[in-house]
Parts: structure tokens; C-alpha cells; sequence
């Protein structure tokens, strides 16, 4: 049991560790990876206790708030939140990052900045932590700020790789665009409610009272402040969980070393902007029923959510990057949490990311041992025949292939994404996001397939591959470790017995058994299998020959793959539209600067210059002549003075006796009583 | 002339002559040995004071003691110092040591 | 200050009562406010006799002795025995030409011999050679006897220097070097004795001792554990005190052709013997003082005989001691004697000190305790030797001696 | 009382002011001895017993070796030996003088100091109770100061090893 006063020991840990290891001298190698392990065990432990006392009351939300400053007569209020979902979000995050660990130390033992390495990870792990005890939206900025850094850091961690350096100035600028919308939501928030903490005893942003003022207060055009507020933050969200249209960075992020992608994309920075959204579900639903209001929130959300998970499916499968695919996969998957959210099912979303959290740092960390097998090669295409190879490895990726793809019954991912396809299927506002799921369901099978398939089956189309190895122990303990929970992730949310959502909302949720959601497994269940068989007909059935042979569906549909391989010109889009209107915003600053503001400025320079040739004048003719002599005066004294210091010490004993005998015979002869 | 007063014009006096000693000779050594006069000087007014004085004065005797200790101290360091910079500067003429620069 | 006007107590024997009676006998008719000043006189006059002539026959004793230590006879010409030979030396040293270089600073010259004499003859005047005798009773008289000998190298070095030899000089710069090293145990090895006796005075320190413990051990510092380490010390620097072989730098016939003596003769030479052995006189009469019980005799049966030859027997015994340690042990090179004081005798000095504190703590202890503090006592002289002579003997074998192939 | 104090006066101050006007470094240190031990004497005659002692001890046997030795060992050339300027002499001279004269005068003539009668001395055993009771502290720092001093000498002294100074 930990009290809600000592939280912030979970985020200190690391956070210390990494104060450590950063002024650890940089040849201290074992220093920051023992601290960091430590610390980050010690979390994990800490969390579990957490999870305990939080679980003790599930809907109480224990609270221990302090004022960090004071803004003229408004107080700056910080706090720690115990409540079921930050607790279960950190034992999941410790839980990941104590495997990522451990792979880490064997994925990058032979690095030279491996301490580095692990200062960073220290600092992103206690940034993470700290966003998820946070009971201040100013709290969870800082820390959601840090995350950011800690991320360009990692993600550009062998930054003498150009592609790593740009990956990573990139991850850090879009993720910035939603961040601000972040900002602007949390000021306006302040403005409104005077408060920035979640749950004050009745007076915080979440609670009744503000949300209702927040939801009364109408802007011109029919907004509500909520409203506004709820997309601001759900920018923010945008950003970091890479949705749709700022899903970009998030591939390009796989430039840095594999266990970062597994932490970030499986467990911590994505994860994140989940859990704001999940976090800050009461604002964003208080729009919900008001009429009159144009787009609600939560419409917003689901809208973004299912295209953001299609649209990830849809890229994943041209891509032959192994990591590139997983990454698109993400992308895919956190659509699925946030089209859960913005249907309303924020505990499905919730549910489904503690599984995807599980399996994705499972495939990454599969993915990992991979590439360091086949000597940093991760080009699926030169891959192949890996499964007789590291049968270890091939076996918990294929669990994890399972998990992800939502094989019914045992694998956890069926359990959540049967939850989320279920919300959705409620939603009476609209059905085109569960029909984008289902079509997401069909993609994801169909590209984990290929997946599968073309780094695993057939035979070795490279050097990399041919002389593979299965990997250490390190790793493969991870990976084991990671595959159990990958299963066994899904059996606290089944249908029969719910109970992560009974304690997510607090209030027990009734086991409606299978019946109900039957047909909907069915169906699922029917897609899945077409997926795979596609996939296996295309891909498993007929090997490709060597790494130079087109790709098959390219073959069958060549338009569509080479849209698919180019990710739909999103990039170029951007490039195009975005970039060339700052490119001739640039340009036009440039002018004004040369021609209209330079002119100014040599204007005003040129007659600063008269008046200073003036002022020269009067200066130098008139008053130097002055200070001149003054200060020749001044120098000759301080000569003449100076004399006096012989550094003879008879000389100033002389000196202080002369003094003396004339004091005493003012004294005694002088008069002076 | 009263006894204290005679000690007090005799501490004066020898006070006078180390004064002078340290002011007008050129050797450390006699410097030093000045300075211990003047102390010499203090110690008899003590005692001057202590036997003279108006009572209550033990504490005068046993400051002579201590002041007799620390003044050994002082010229032991003393004449350590002259050695050591004599072997610096090949002089212990009190003058040649003006330099802060060994 | 008291100077020595006591009554003879009647409960003394004759013998005993002697000196005082005399002394009565010859100033009793004066008047009463001269008294004193005669009786001081008197005392002056009666030990410039006694150690003038104990002087004269020393000289004669280490002459004869180390000519029978060398299978020599020594001088046995003048006299019975050579029994004069003293006084045909003295008439010979005031004959001769008094030899003042050019080159010296006459004063000075003139006052070394005279100030050394004059200064060892100071200390003698607070020993008590008796029960009654004592010429200056003083409190503080341990401090007044070590002040008064602090000079006596001053007038080595004033003899040395004067002489504008450069083999005096050496010797003036030695006998510096000298006292300074041996100033610091001979005053250390005093410290635990006047702890112990709870008296700076001679007297008291005499009187402490007096008794027997079981009736038969005497309460002699000396004798305990703590005392003969003290006293042992004590005599150690006191032959370097007094300039005696093996400590004999200054002097060194062999090295500097007698030293500070080079540019001396005839009479001025005399004084400086003199001096020597008055020196010496007076380290041993105080050491007889401080460790041997002074006039206190060394049985309760043997009491009859007069304290003043107890003490003068003692006080014998050591000056024999001197010369047979001359004869004896070769001459020390400046840098062993200097170690020798710093590195062996001063630790060993003070925590003899601590010694002395702990035999003055457990003063009160008897029976068993009594035979537990011995043994403390003892393991604190013994163990600090051992480890001391140990440190410092390491490195050092027996010496061999190569010769070259014949 | 007068007459015998004001003659160890003549004694113990007609040898200090030679000591300060004769050339030879060794005559004036030697008559510095002579008058710490016409101080003593003066001491003795105080009735300060012990400090009397103590004083010769110190003196005549520590600070005028210490101080004699350190004129053999640096052996002085002529050059050492040079006053400073007489006109420098002469103003330190002067002011020394007047200023003790001053210090003189107040205190002959001008002072309202009663002329007490003299304390009883105090006895030697009550002298060390109080050393080694209320002035127990200061006895122990003053040991300590004289162990430092000893330390300190010993460093400032010693011979620079040859690795360490190059002009050693």
C-alpha cells in the first residue's frame, strides 16, 4: 500500500538515476545501467504497491495536492493522484520498461555510449511516470514536455546517422504542433476554472462543479468552452499518439535503436496521449448532451481514431522495413484506443492499450532480436528462414503476431479489440468507424502475415540472415517474459468477467457473458481468418526467390502498392503545402527584411551614427581633455603613493609607530582628556 | 617613587629599547630578539600589577606563564622563518625580504 | 627564599648535629639581622671547599683509575700515591703564560671560563647534602637548579666563539646543538618525579623517600619501575649535559683538538676543568636528589651513620660511574647523538611521564592492587624500550669489517 | 624594596639598550641574555618565584640558543649586517622614543594610580592547582601551540628534499 503522499517516489527513482548518471564521468559505463535498472525495479515494486491502494477503493480518487507558487493572489497548485488508472498505467509502464531494460543491456553491450543510453531511457521512464501520477494538467505538461525531449534524445541517440538526427528534429517539431493546441487548452482551462488540478475535493477541473460551468459557458458559433477545451487537448493528444494527420513522425522514430521503439511505441510516449485523452474524459464528455453544438469532442476523436486506424493498416502493408511495419501497425492500433475513447469506451481503450502495450514491446523486442541477429539488417526482403534459425524468437513472435491480430479466444488482443469493435458498434452517432475497424482488423491480419512470412519462412535471401544466431539470454527473457503477458493480458477484460473496466470506472460492470458480443466475435473471428489466408496464399504459400524479386501484391495491383510504398504522398503533401507556404513566408520575410525593415534600420543606423560622430566630437575636443588630465593627475599620485609600498616591513613598522607617538603625545601632552 | 611605578617606567623603558631594536636593526635575528624584549615588557607589567596592583590578580602571574610559552613558540617559528629565508635568499637582512615573489 | 638559619634538632645524633653546630658556634655572637647573611656566606665557603677539593681528587681518581682501566699506573710521582699531583697541577696551570689570540674577543674570551664556573657553582646551592643542609631552601628549586645550568652551554659557546678558531667554533656549534637535544629528556625524565613526589622543592622531593617499604626496600624513585627508567634517562643526558664521554663533542681531543679549549691555557684552562667537574658534580648530586633519596640511608639499621656521608657516598658512586662509562664507551658522531636524544630518549621521557601519572594516581593501592601497579609500571618502561630499540635498531646488523686480501 | 627593584633595573636595562646599539650580532645576543637575566632577577625579587625561573629556563636556555644558533647557521656577511638608512633609523628612533616617553610620562606623573601595598605571593602548590583548574584549558591549548610551533619549525627549517626545489 502506498499513500497518495508518496507518489512521487515512483517518477523520483529514475529521475534520480538519471541525475546520477548524467554527471557520471562518460567512462562510468556500468554506473548508469546498474542505477537505472535499480531504479526502475524499485518503481515497478513501488507501483504494485500503488496498484494496491488504489485497487483498496477504486473509486476514490486519492489525492495529495500542495501549492508550488504563488501567482499574485492565485495559487499554483501541484498534486499526486491514486486512482486506479495511473496505478495500472505504472505498473505497465515499470513492467515494460524493466524488460526493455534488461533486452537493452544485451542489445547495446558493445555500444560506447551506453550510459548515455541508459541516463536517457532513466529520464523518459521518470518523465512517463510522472505524467501518470500527475493530478495537475500543469504537472502532466512538464512531464509530457519531458517525454518529448527524452524522446528526441533517444530517438536521435546515434545521431552521427543523418536519417537519425532528422528522425529525430522531426518526431520533436510535429509533436510540437499538437502540444501547442496542449497549451492553449491548458491556459484557456486555467483562465476558466482558476484551477489546473484534476480532483481537488469537489473544487478540481474533473469534478462536478467546473464541469458544468464549463459546459454552460457558450462561445459565438455554438461552441461550449469544454468543447473547445476537449479538442485543444485532444491536439495535444494528436501529437503524441500520432494520429492522423500527424502520424508522420512515428515511423521515422524507428531510426532509433530498437529497444526505444519498443519503449515508445509499445508502453510510454504513445501511450500517453491515450491516456490524457483518457485521463481527461469527464471534460471531454461534458459537451456530450448539449444541443446545438456543431462537433462534439468525442465525435472528433472517433472520427480521427477510425481513420487514423485504417489508414495505418493501409500503410503497413507495402512497407518491407520490419520495424517500419510495426511502427504503421501502431499507428494503427492507437487509432483503435482513440476511436474507443471517442465512442465513449474510454476503459476499452484503455484495456486495449495495456494488451497492445504488452504484445507491441513483445513484437518490437522479437523485431530487435532480429535485426541484432541478422547484423542490423532489417530489411525484410533480405530476410527469410529465421524460424528454423531462432526458434526461440520466432516462436514469441508469433505469439505476439497472434495477440496482435486478434486470434479469438486465447490471445489477449481479441479481448480488447472485441471490446473496442463492440463500443463501436453501439455508437449511435455514426457506423462508419466500425466498419473501419473491421476493415483495420482485416488489414492487420493480412500484413502480419507478410510480415511473418517474409522474415521467417522461406529461405535466407541474405548474408545477414544466412548466418543468423539465436540471441542472448538477456533478451530472450524479455521476450519470454513479454509473450505470457501477451496472452495472458486479455483474460482480465473478457466479456465474462470484466473486471479492469468493474475497476477502471469504479462501479461494477455487469458480466453479460458471451451472448451478447457473439455474433460480433464471429465476425471478427471470419475476417481475421480471411486476413491470414490472404496473406499465407500470397506470401507463406510462394516464397519470393531472392531479395530482388517484386513484391506480390505488386504484381496483382500495382497502382495501389506503389501509392501504398510512397504512404499515400502524405509526406509530400506536406512538403508541397505546408512546407512551400513557410518556404514563401520565408521568402517573404526575407524581403521585408532586406528592403523595408533593413531600410528602416539603416536609417535609424545612419542617424545614430551622425549623432554619434557628433557626440565623438564634443567628447574627445571638450570634456576628454578634462578626464584627461584628471586621470594623468590621478595615475601620477597613485606613482608617487605607491612609492611608499617598499615592502619593507621596518618601513611601514616605522610608519604605524610614527602614527602612534604622535597619538600619544596628543594624548599626554596635547591636552586632549 | 613607588615600586609599581618604578616597574611600569622599567617595562616602558625596556618596551622603548626592543621598539627600537625592531625599528633600527637590519638583521632578523635582531629583529626577532626586539620583539621578544617587548614582550618581556608586557610580562613585567603583569607581574607589576599582579603584586602592586589592586588584588584579585593571580590570573596576571598565570598570564606571564602562558605569555613566556608562546613567546618560546614564537621564537622557535621565528628563527625557523630566518633560516628559511636565509637559505631563499642568501640574506636575513629584513630589507632584502621585500618580494612577495619567492 | 629561606636561607638555611634552621636550629639543630637535639633528637639527632651527634654526628648528625654536627655542621649546625658548628656553623651555631662560629655565628652565634653576632647580631641577630647579620646572622643569616654570615651563615649563607659560611655555607658558600664550605662548598667551594668540599668541591674544590672533591674537584682536586676527581681529577686525580679519573687519572688514577683510567690508567689502571688502560693497564697504565697513572700519575704516581707526587706524593704517596701521587696523592699531590692535584696541587702540583694547580701551582703549574697558575704559572703558565695566559695565551689571548689576537684575533679574539677578548672579553669574552676572558668571561667564558669565568661565567661556567660561576654558573655550575649555582646549582649546588639548593641540594640538601643533609638532613639540615641545605643553602637555599626553595620552593621551586628543581626549576631554580635547571635555569641556573641552562647557561653553562651559553659559556661553551661564548668560549668557542671567542676564540675565532675554527675548530671552536665547530665545538661552540656543537655544544649548541648538544644542549638544545639534551635539555629536552633531562628536563622530561624530572617531570614524573615531581609528580609523584608532589614537591618542587629538594627537600620535599628527599623527604618523599624516606622509609621503607616492608622494611627492607627503600622508597627510592630509583627503585620503582618508573624511577630507574627516569633516572636512567636522567643520567644519559646529564653525561651530555656536562660534555662527558661518550658525549664529549664539544671537546673532541681527537677531532677538534679539544674544541672550545684550543686557545685556552694556564689558569683560564684550569677553570674550565673546574667547571666540568663541578658540572658534573652537581647533575649527580642533583640525580642522587631526585632518584637515589638523597641523604636518606638505604637500610633503618644503618640510620646511625650521618646523612652527609650517605650522601656523600652516592654522590661518589655516580662520579666513579662517569669514569668508568669514559673509559668505556667511544665517542658519538653529532648526528647519532642528536638521534639518539630525539628519536630514543625524549618518547621514552614522556611516556615515562605517563608512567610517573599512574604511579602517582594509584598511590593509594595496596596488597594485590600493589603488585598489579608494579606490573603495569614495569610493562611501561619495558614495552616502550623494546619497541623503541627495535624501530630503531632495524636495518642495522652486527658490523662487519672487511679486510683487504693480504 | 625601591632601592634594590630600581638597581636589577639598571642591571636588566643598561645591557638591553647595548644589545641594541653594539655591531656584533653575537655580543648583542649575548647581552640580551644578560638582560632576560636581569629580568628574571627583577622577577626573583617581585617575588614571582617560579616565573623568575621559568623566565631563565625559556630564555637563557631556549630562545638565546635558538637564537645564537640561527646567527651560526646563516652566517651573516657584511652586507647583512648594514643598518637601514640613517635617516630612517633616526625617525624610528625618535618615534620609538617619544612614544615611550610619552607612555612614561602618563605614567609617573600623571596617573592616579594608588600605591598599594604588595600581595602576599602565592604559593607554588596554589600556582599549579590553578594551572590545573580553572586555567586547565589554556594550559593545554598553550601545549598545543608549542607542539605546532615545533612541528611548524621543523618544517620551515628542514632541508627542501632535491626532487622537490630545484635550487635546494
Amino acid at each position: 500500500m502506498l499513500h497518495a503522499s508518496h507518489l512521487w517516489l515512483i517518477p523520483a527513482l529514475p529521475l534520480l538515476a538519471a541525475a546520477v548518471g548524467a554527471a557520471a564521468p562518460r567512462t562510468a559505463r556500468r554506473l548508469p545501467v546498474a542505477l537505472a535498472l535499480g531504479a526502475i525495479i524499485g518503481s515497478f515494486l513501488l507501483s504494485l504497491a500503488a496498484l494496491a491502494g488504489a485497487l483498496a477503493a477504486p473509486a476514490a480518487k486519492l489525492t495529495a495536492n500542495f501549492t508550488w507558487f504563488w501567482a499574485g493572489s492565485t495559487a499554483v497548485r501541484l498534486g499526486w493522484l491514486l486512482d486506479p488508472l495511473g496505478a495500472l498505467m505504472s505498473v505497465l509502464v515499470c513492467g515494460v520498461s524493466v524488460l526493455v531494460f534488461i533486452f537493452s543491456t544485451a542489445y547495446l553491450r558493445d555500444d560506447p555510449r551506453l550510459g548515455r543510453f541508459f541516463t536517457c531511457l532513466s529520464l523518459f521512464v521518470a518523465a512517463m511516470l510522472g505524467l501518470l501520477v500527475a493530478n495537475s494538467l500543469l504537472l502532466l505538461l512538464v512531464c509530457w514536455e519531458l517525454v518529448g525531449l527524452a524522446s528526441y534524445l533517444l530517438i536521435g541517440f546515434w545521431f552521427e546517422r543523418p536519417a537519425a538526427a532528422a528522425a529525430a528534429k522531426k518526431a520533436f517539431i510535429t509533436t510540437r504542433l499538437g502540444d501547442l493546441g496542449f497549451l492553449l487548452g491548458l491556459l484557456w482551462l486555467f483562465h476558466a476554472t482558476g484551477s489546473s488540478l484534476f480532483y481537488d475535493g469537489g473544487a478540481g477541473v474533473l469534478e462536478g462543479g467546473a464541469l458544468e460551468r464549463l459546459a454552460a459557458t457558450t462561445l459565438p458559433g455554438g461552441w461550449t468552452a469544454a468543447t473547445g477545451i476537449g479538442l485543444l487537448l485532444f491536439a495535444g493528444a494528436v501529437g503524441k499518439s500520432g494520429q492522423f494527420p500527424l502520424h508522420v513522425w512515428l515511423p521515422d522514430a524507428m531510426e532509433g535503436p530498437t529497444p526505444v521503439s519498443a519503449l515508445i511505441h509499445a508502453a510510454t510516449m504513445v501511450a500517453a496521449g491515450v491516456f490524457l485523452v483518457a485521463r481527461v474524459f469527464p471534460l471531454m464528455a461534458a459537451d456530450q448532451g448539449l444541443g446545438g453544438v456543431p462537433v462534439h469532442a468525442l465525435t472528433a476523436v472517433a472520427v480521427i481514431g477510425s481513420v487514423t486506424a485504417l489508414l495505418g493498416a493501409l500503410l503497413a502493408v507495402a512497407q518491407t522495413d520490419i520495424k517500419r511495419v510495426l511502427a504503421y501497425s501502431t499507428v494503427s492500433q492507437l487509432g483503435y484506443m482513440m476511436l474507443a475513447v471517442g465512442v465513449g469506451a474510454w476503459e476499452a481503450a484503455v484495456f486495449h492499450l495495456i494488451t497492445h502495450a504488452c504484445f507491441k514491446a513483445l513484437l518490437f523486442l522479437g523485431s530487435g532480436s532480429v535485426i541484432h541477429a541478422a547484423h542490423h539488417e532489417q530489411d525484410a526482403r533480405r530476410l527469410g528462414g529465421l524460424a528454423t534459425r531462432m526458434r526461440f524468437t520466432y516462436v514469441t513472435f508469433l505469439l505476439g503476431t497472434g495477440a496482435l491480430i486478434g486470434l479469438p479466444l486465447v490471445f489477449s488482443g481479441f479481448w480488447s479489440k472485441e471490446a473496442v469493435l463492440h463500443a463501436a458498434e453501439l455508437w449511435p452517432v455514426s457506423h462508419l468507424p466500425f466498419l473501419a475497424g473491421l476493415a483495420g482488423v482485416v488489414l492487420t491480419a493480412f500484413y502480419m502475415t507478410r510480415l511473418v512470412s517474409e522474415t521467417f519462412l522461406g529461405r535466407a535471401r541474405g548474408d545477414g540472415a544466412a548466418h543468423a544466431h539465436e540471441s542472448p539470454r538477456a533478451m530472450t527473457l524479455s521476450l519470454a517474459v513479454l509473450a505470457v503477458a501477451s496472452v495472458a493480458a486479455g483474460w482480465i477484460g473478457t466479456p465474462a468477467w470484466p473486471w479492469l473496466q468493474s475497476q477502471l470506472t469504479g462501479a461494477p460492470v455487469a458480466a453479460h457473458g458471451l451472448g451478447e458480443g457473439l455474433g460480433l466475435m464471429i465476425l471478427s473471428t471470419v475476417l481475421v481468418g480471411a486476413g491470414i489466408a490472404a496473406g499465407g496464399w500470397m506470401y507463406a504459400h510462394s516464397p519470393r526467390a531472392d531479395d530482388r524479386a517484386p513484391d506480390p501484391l505488386a504484381r496483382r495491383f500495382p497502382g495501389v502498392f506503389a501509392a501504398l510504398v510512397a504512404r499515400l504522398w502524405i509526406d509530400e503533401f506536406y512538403a508541397a503545402t505546408v512546407g512551400r507556404l513557410l518556404r514563401g513566408a520565408a521568402a517573404l520575410a526575407a524581403w521585408l527584411e532586406r528592403w523595408v525593415w533593413g531600410g528602416l534600420v539603416s536609417l535609424t543606423g545612419r542617424v545614430a551614427e551622425t549623432t554619434g560622430e557628433v557626440n565623438r566630437a564634443i567628447d574627445e575636443d571638450g570634456l576628454n581633455t578634462g578626464f584627461d588630465r584628471a586621470s594623468d593627475g590621478l595615475r601620477d599620485a597613485a606613482q608617487r603613493y605607491s612609492r611608499a609600498q617598499t615592502g619593507e616591513v621596518q618601513g611601514y613598522l616605522r610608519a604605524v609607530v610614527v602614527g602612534l607617538a604622535v597619538l600619544a603625545l596628543l594624548l599626554v601632552w596635547g591636552g586632549i582628556r | 617613587m613607588s615600586p609599581l611605578h618604578l616597574c611600569l617606567a622599567l617595562s616602558a623603558a625596556l618596551f622603548c629599547t626592543g621598539l627600537v631594536a625592531v625599528l633600527i636593526r637590519g638583521n632578523a635575528i635582531l629583529v626577532l630578539l626586539g620583539v621578544e624584549l617587548m614582550l618581556n615588557a608586557a610580562n613585567l607589567n603583569f607581574l607589576a600589577f599582579w603584586r602592586f596592583g589592586p588584588g584579585g590578580g593571580e590570573a596576571g602571574l598565570v598570564f606571564v606563564l602562558f605569555s613566556i610559552a608562546v613567546a618560546a613558540a614564537e621564537a622557535a617559528v621565528g628563527m625557523a622563518l630566518v633560516i628559511a629565508v636565509h637559505r631563499h635568499l642568501r640574506s636575513i637582512r629584513i630589507a632584502d625580504a621585500n618580494r612577495l615573489k619567492g | 627564599m629561606i636561607l638555611a638559619v634552621a636550629p639543630a634538632s637535639p633528637a639527632d645524633a651527634w654526628l648528625e648535629r654536627a655542621p649546625l653546630l658548628l656553623r651555631d658556634a662560629l655565628t652565634g655572637w653576632l647580631p641577630d639581622a647579620l646572622r643569616p647573611w654570615v651563615s649563607a656566606l659560611l655555607s658558600i665557603a664550605v662548598i667551594l671547599g668540599v668541591f674544590g677539593l672533591l674537584f682536586a681528587y676527581m681529577t686525580l681518581a679519573e687519572r688514577k683509575l683510567l690508567g689502571r682501566m688502560q693497564n697504565r699506573p697513572g700519575p704516581n710521582r707526587t706524593g704517596p700515591f701521587g696523592l699531590l699531583q692535584p696541587f702540583a697541577d694547580a701551582i703549574k696551570a697558575l704559572t703558565k703564560e695566559d695565551i689571548v689570540p689576537r684575533a679574539a674577543d677578548r672579553v669574552l674570551h676572558f668571561l667564558a671560563p669565568v661565567v661556567l664556573v660561576a654558573l655550575s657553582l649555582l646549582g649546588l646551592a639548593v641540594i640538601p647534602f643533609g638532613r639540615n643542609l641545605v643553602a637555599v631552601e626553595l620552593e621551586a628549586a628543581v626549576l631554580y637548579f635547571f635555569a641556573a645550568g641552562a647557561a653553562t652551554e651559553l659559556s661553551i659557546f661564548m668560549a668557542g666563539w671567542a676564540s675565532r678558531n675554527k675548530y671552536s667554533l665547530l665545538a661552540a656549534m656543537r655544544a649548541l646543538a648538544q644542549l638544545i637535544s639534551y635539555e629536552v629528556p633531562l628536563l622530561l625524565s624530572v617531570v614524573p618525579v615531581v609528580v609523584v613526589a608532589g614537591s618542587l622543592s629538594t627537600t620535599g622531593i628527599v623527604a618523599a623517600q624516606g622509609g621503607w617499604a616492608a622494611g627492607i626496600w627503600p622508597h627510592w624513585h630509583a627503585l620503582t619501575p618508573w624511577g630507574f627508567s627516569a633516572f636512567a634517562v636522567f643520567m644519559i643526558a646529564a653525561l651530555a649535559e656536562s660534555n662527558r664521554s661518550p658525549f664529549d663533542l664539544p671537546e673532541a681531543e681527537s677531532e677538534l683538538i679539544a674544541g672550545h679549549l684550543t686557545e685556552y691555557s694556564g689558569f683560564k684552562y684550569a677553570l674550565f676543568f673546574m667547571a666540568e667537574y663541578l658540572g658534573m658534580a652537581a647533575l649527580s648530586a642533583m640525580a642522587v636528589t631526585l632518584f637515589l633519596g638523597g641523604w636518606q640511608a638505604p637500610l633503618g639499621l644503618l640510620e646511625f651513620v650521618p646523612s652527609y656521608a650517605w650522601f656523600g657516598v652516592k654522590l661518589l658512586l655516580l662520579l666513579l660511574g662517569f669514569i668508568w662509562i669514559r673509559a668505556t664507551f667511544p665517542r658519538l658522531r653529532i648526528d647519532q647523538l642528536t638521534r639518539l636524544s630525539w628519536k630514543f630518549l625524549v618518547p621514552l621521557a614522556l611516556v615515562n611521564l605517563l608512567n610517573g601519572g599512574f604511579w602517582a594516581a594509584t598511590a593509594d593501592w595496596s596488597g594485590p592492587a600493589a603488585a598489579v601497579r608494579w606490573l603495569v609500571s614495569a610493562l611501561l618502561v619495558v614495552v616502550p624500550f623494546v619497541a623503541l630499540a627495535r624501530s630503531l635498531a632495524a636495518g642495522y646488523g652486527p658490523r662487519t669489517y672487511r679486510y683487504a686480501p693480504s | 624594596m625601591t632601592t634594590l627593584l630600581a638597581v636589577l633595573a639598571l642591571i636588566c636595562l643598561a645591557p638591553a639598550v647595548a644589545a641594541v646599539l653594539v655591531r656584533n650580532l653575537i655580543h648583542s645576543a649575548l647581552l640580551f641574555v644578560l638582560a632576560w637575566l636581569g629580568l628574571a632577577a627583577f622577577y626573583l625579587a617581585l617575588g614571582a618565584e617560579f616565573v623568575a625561573f621559568a623566565q631563565a629556563l625559556v630564555y637563557v636556555g631556549g630562545v638565546s640558543m635558538v637564537a645564537l644558533f640561527a646567527v651560526l647557521l646563516t652566517r651573516p656577511g657584511r652586507t647583512d649586517l648594514l643598518p637601514p638608512p640613517s635617516a630612517a633609523r633616526a625617525v624610528g628612533g625618535l618615534a620609538a622614543v617619544s612614544l615611550v616617553a610619552s607612555m612614561l610620562a602618563s605614567s609617573l606623573f600623571w596617573s592616579r594610580l594608588p600605591s598599594m601595598e604588595p600581595t602576599a605571593p602565592i604559593p607554588l602548590r596554589r600556582l599549579g592547582e590553578l594551572l590545573a583548574g580553572p586555567y586547565l584549558v589554556a594550559v593545554l591549548l598553550v601545549g598545543l601551540i608549542l607542539t605546532v610551533a615545533l612541528i611548524g619549525g621543523l618544517l620551515l627549517a628542514a632541508p627542501r628534499r632535491p626532487a622537490e626545489g630545484a635550487d635546494a
